[in-house]
């Protein structure tokens, strides 16, 4: 119980100190941000009960007034903010990037902990984010995705890393990640 | 070291500082936060002091980062913080890449000094399979294999058992390379030829072990031996 | 650093964090509908006003903690200086940093048990369990302190880094530092259970 | 400790170890990976034994976690491995909450031992503006304010200065609960009722320190002469 609770607590603070890799704010407002990576490895390394719990603990200390996400933003503003579909996404990209990795669990070295990031932590958050942009930039669904086009590769890179750093902490600490 | 000033994150550690350490092992030693660590960064020009400079064997070691590459070497108390590749040949590879060679001679030279020191068949182990003292041996081999002239050791002996203790200090006596070294272990560097004592980032005194070594013990005793806690 | 809990006493530090916190979150949300290059200005004023307040250590501290935000706000400027819509870049900024101060100063000067014992008493209102409150309270905590100790270990790697290499350091950090963290975390758990009787 | 086995992840470290520590002060002694740690983790009952029992005053303290934290804490080597908490208050208030005090109780009892160590003012003080020596200090109140009958300390002193190191050793030595006092720093057990030395997982010698002491340090010299760092 106690390693739950301290690899939770864990995984929601990797979150925010990604946050300190500086970020990229487009012209829509959303920024290229390395949090999303952490979003992954929630899922990836956590599965989709603790990594979910992890993401909603980071962003309700978010919601308590701590400026945690990429940039030094926080409070409740950011939640009215365009960028709130994506912080939606941030959950359910979680949730759905565990529910693959756990099946798939100790199998496919890296490349299958990287689809169930790019599945979850891209396609499923990107969709949310999009919906949010639409509604808070008063765009058409497809102009929003025009938006997010450009976090498409960097996007990418990232499903490749939280695969290989998967890969490489089960091989270091094997009774890390569980089925 | 000339005259010296360093602060960290709106703390002031040194001002005015000149130091020339020119013996061949030179000693550190002094209280929790007088000042060590933060030498040991600037004279491994990991940082740079607002004022002043520190130069090495002629380089200015914060300014030319290249060829502070091969002036010094710094040994950290935690092999954690220091180990970044999941196996010995990388880890002890990186730093040669670094220092300009190609991929085949520096695999040349992790596989030499792994048979200098007995341990041919290290190059592809996985760094977490090995114990507390091998870890700290890979990281003395990571600092060693790119032949600096002088080496900063930060406690290098916190944690380890007294065999190994004692085999790595033979080690480190028998180097070539020039050795400062920052310990809390007085024991360990009664033969040196310098002890520089720090207290609040000023040098208190500095001399032979032998004068050095006993004034700063009786004075730690002298303190421990009172009440209060109000120097903690 | 997080913010956390200054030791420079201010009188914010007496004020119920209920009311700090209903305080704050109005503030935010009313921030986020500032259009007018005026109007911000007097609020990002009245922020810097109440740091004043707390005196002069206190507001030096909050500054530090605000630098990050004052890089973005610059970059922010300049990009929007580039494409001629000065104002509405200065709006923004301002906005950004009246509605960051502000979030600051109310975790710099309210204890996180505080903090969290407004929570509680909201969790608690609609029937979550007394055990599972703890754990929240618990995990609340450890982020905190988890946060600054993953940085600095950042930091401690880059600097192993820099040590042999002329290179920027990258990617490659990543994983040696998630070692290190899932490391704590298992040294964390036991000194929670050396203390806590059972979760 | 009657029929001690337990293996941790697939690594078998004791297997049928019988040890009764009723002495006052115990000190262990041993090489790194020799077991020492893990012991400790099962005197404070944070891991349960594979087969066998760890009873201390009469708690099995792995099953009854209620029961052991009244009975028996546990001091780490590093104190940002233990402290949990962003401020001091915080930090000695949580384990007395779970031994069931309620808020106001605990606090008064926090207040209490920051009186006794001469620290008023540290109630609301952050953990992260204390130096090293201070947060080992807020660590062994943290331990002592919960009152248990036994305290294990694991490597206690490594980092720390020679003044702070002799002033904790003479709390320690002051306190009433009896103490296991892990540690690689000899001097530190001198005066101790009892030492033991672990290899591998058994008990290599079992006596008063003028015994095990010296056994051990010539063992270990001897050990640190030999060239090839075999048994590392
Ligand atoms: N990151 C930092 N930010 C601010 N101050 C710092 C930082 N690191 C160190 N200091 C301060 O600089 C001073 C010197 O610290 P340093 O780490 O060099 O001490 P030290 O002599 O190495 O102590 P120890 O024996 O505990 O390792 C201390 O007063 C410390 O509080
Ligand atoms: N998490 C773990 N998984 C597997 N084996 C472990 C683990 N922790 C410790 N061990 C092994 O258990 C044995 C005893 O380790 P322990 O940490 O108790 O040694 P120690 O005597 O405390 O050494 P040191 O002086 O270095 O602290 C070692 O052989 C070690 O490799
Ligand atoms: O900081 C926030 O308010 C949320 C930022 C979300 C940014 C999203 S995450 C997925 C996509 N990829 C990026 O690099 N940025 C966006
Ligand atoms: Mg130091
Ligand atoms: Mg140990």
């Amino acid at each position: 119980m106690e390693r739950n609770l301290t690899q939770i607590a864990l995984f929601a603070a990797l979150i925010a100190a990604l946050g300190l890799i500086p970020k990229f704010s487009l012209a829509s407002g959303v920024p290229i941000s390395a949090q999303s990576l952490g979003i992954m490895l929630c899922g990836t390394v956590l599965g989709a009960k603790r990594g979910t719990l992890a993401v909603l603990l980071f962003l309700g200390l978010v919601a308590l007034g701590l400026p945690l996400l990429a940039g030094g933003r926080g409070g409740l503003g950011v939640f009215s903010g365009v960028t709130v579909g994506y912080l939606a996404g941030f959950v359910a990209g979680a949730f759905v990037t565990g529910l693959l990795a756990q099946m798939w669990r100790g199998r496919g070295g890296w490349i299958l902990p990287s689809v169930a990031a790019l599945v979850g932590g891209v396609v499923v958050m990107n969709i949310l984010g999009i919906i949010g942009m639409a509604w808070k930039l008063d765009k058409t669904l497809a102009e929003a995705t025009v938006l997010a086009l450009p976090f498409v590769p960097g996007d990418l890179l990232k499903c490749v890393l939280a695969g290989l750093i998967t890969q490489a902490l089960q091989k270091a600490r094997p009774g890390l990640l569980q089925a | 070291m000339r005259d010296l000033s360093y602060a960290r994150d709106g703390h002031q550690v040194f001002s005015g500082l000149n130091l020339d350490l020119a013996d061949h092992r030179v000693g550190i030693i002094g209280r929790n936060g007088s000042g060590k660590t933060q030498m040991a960064r600037l004279i491994a020009g990991l940082a740079a002091p607002d004022a002043g400079a520190v130069t090495v064997g002629g380089v200015e070691v914060a300014k030319d980062r290249k060829a502070a590459l091969s002036t010094v070497g710094i040994l950290f108390q935690n092999p954690d913080h220091q180990i970044i590749f999941p196996t010995v040949g990388e880890e002890l590879g990186f730093g040669l890449t670094s220092q300009g060679l190609d991929k085949a001679a520096a695999r040349d030279k992790a596989q030499d000094i792994l048979a200098r020191f007995n341990r041919p068949g290290w190059y592809d182990r996985p760094v977490y399979a090995l114990s507390q003292g091998q870890r700290h041996l890979v990281c003395l081999m990571a600092v060693l294999v790119m032949a600096p002239k002088l080496i900063v050791l930060d406690e290098p002996y916190s944690g380890l058992d007294l065999a190994t203790t004692v085999r790595l200090g033979r080690y480190l006596d028998a180097l070539d390379p020039g050795l400062i070294h920052i310990t809390h272990d007085l024991h360990s560097i009664g033969g040196y030829d310098r002890v520089i004592w720090l207290d609040q980032g000023e040098v208190r005194m500095d001399g032979v072990p032998g004068d050095v070594l006993p004034a700063y013990e009786a004075e730690m005793r002298d303190r421990g031996g009172r009440d209060d806690f109000a120097d903690l | 650093m997080i913010s956390l809990t200054s030791e420079y006493r201010t009188p914010y530090h007496a004020l119920p964090a209920a009311a700090k916190l209903l305080a704050l979150c109005l503030f935010t949300f009313a921030v986020f509908y500032l259009d007018s290059v005026g109007v911000a200005l007097a609020v990002t004023g009245a922020v810097a006003l109440a740091y004043g307040i707390g005196g002069g250590r206190f507001a030096r501290q909050g500054l530090r903690m605000m630098r990050p935000v004052f890089w973005m706000a610059l970059i922010i400027l300049a990009y929007h200086l580039a494409i001629g819509e000065w104002a509405g870049g200065l709006v923004i900024v301002l906005r950004l940093i009246a509605a960051v101060g502000l979030a600051n100063l109310v975790t710099m000067t309210t204890r996180l048990d505080d903090m969290l014992a407004v929570v509680e008493r909201g969790l608690a209102r609609i029937g979550v369990s007394e055990r599972a409150r703890r754990r929240l309270a618990l995990s609340v905590a450890l982020v905190i302190r988890f946060t600054p100790v993953l940085a600095q270990k950042g930091a401690r790697l880059i600097e192993a880094w820099r040590a042999r290499s002329v290179k920027r350091p990258g990617w490659r950090l990543l994983l040696p530092l998630a070692l290190l963290a899932v490391d704590d975390a298992d040294r964390v758990a036991e000194a929670l259970k050396a203390r806590s009787g059972g979760l």
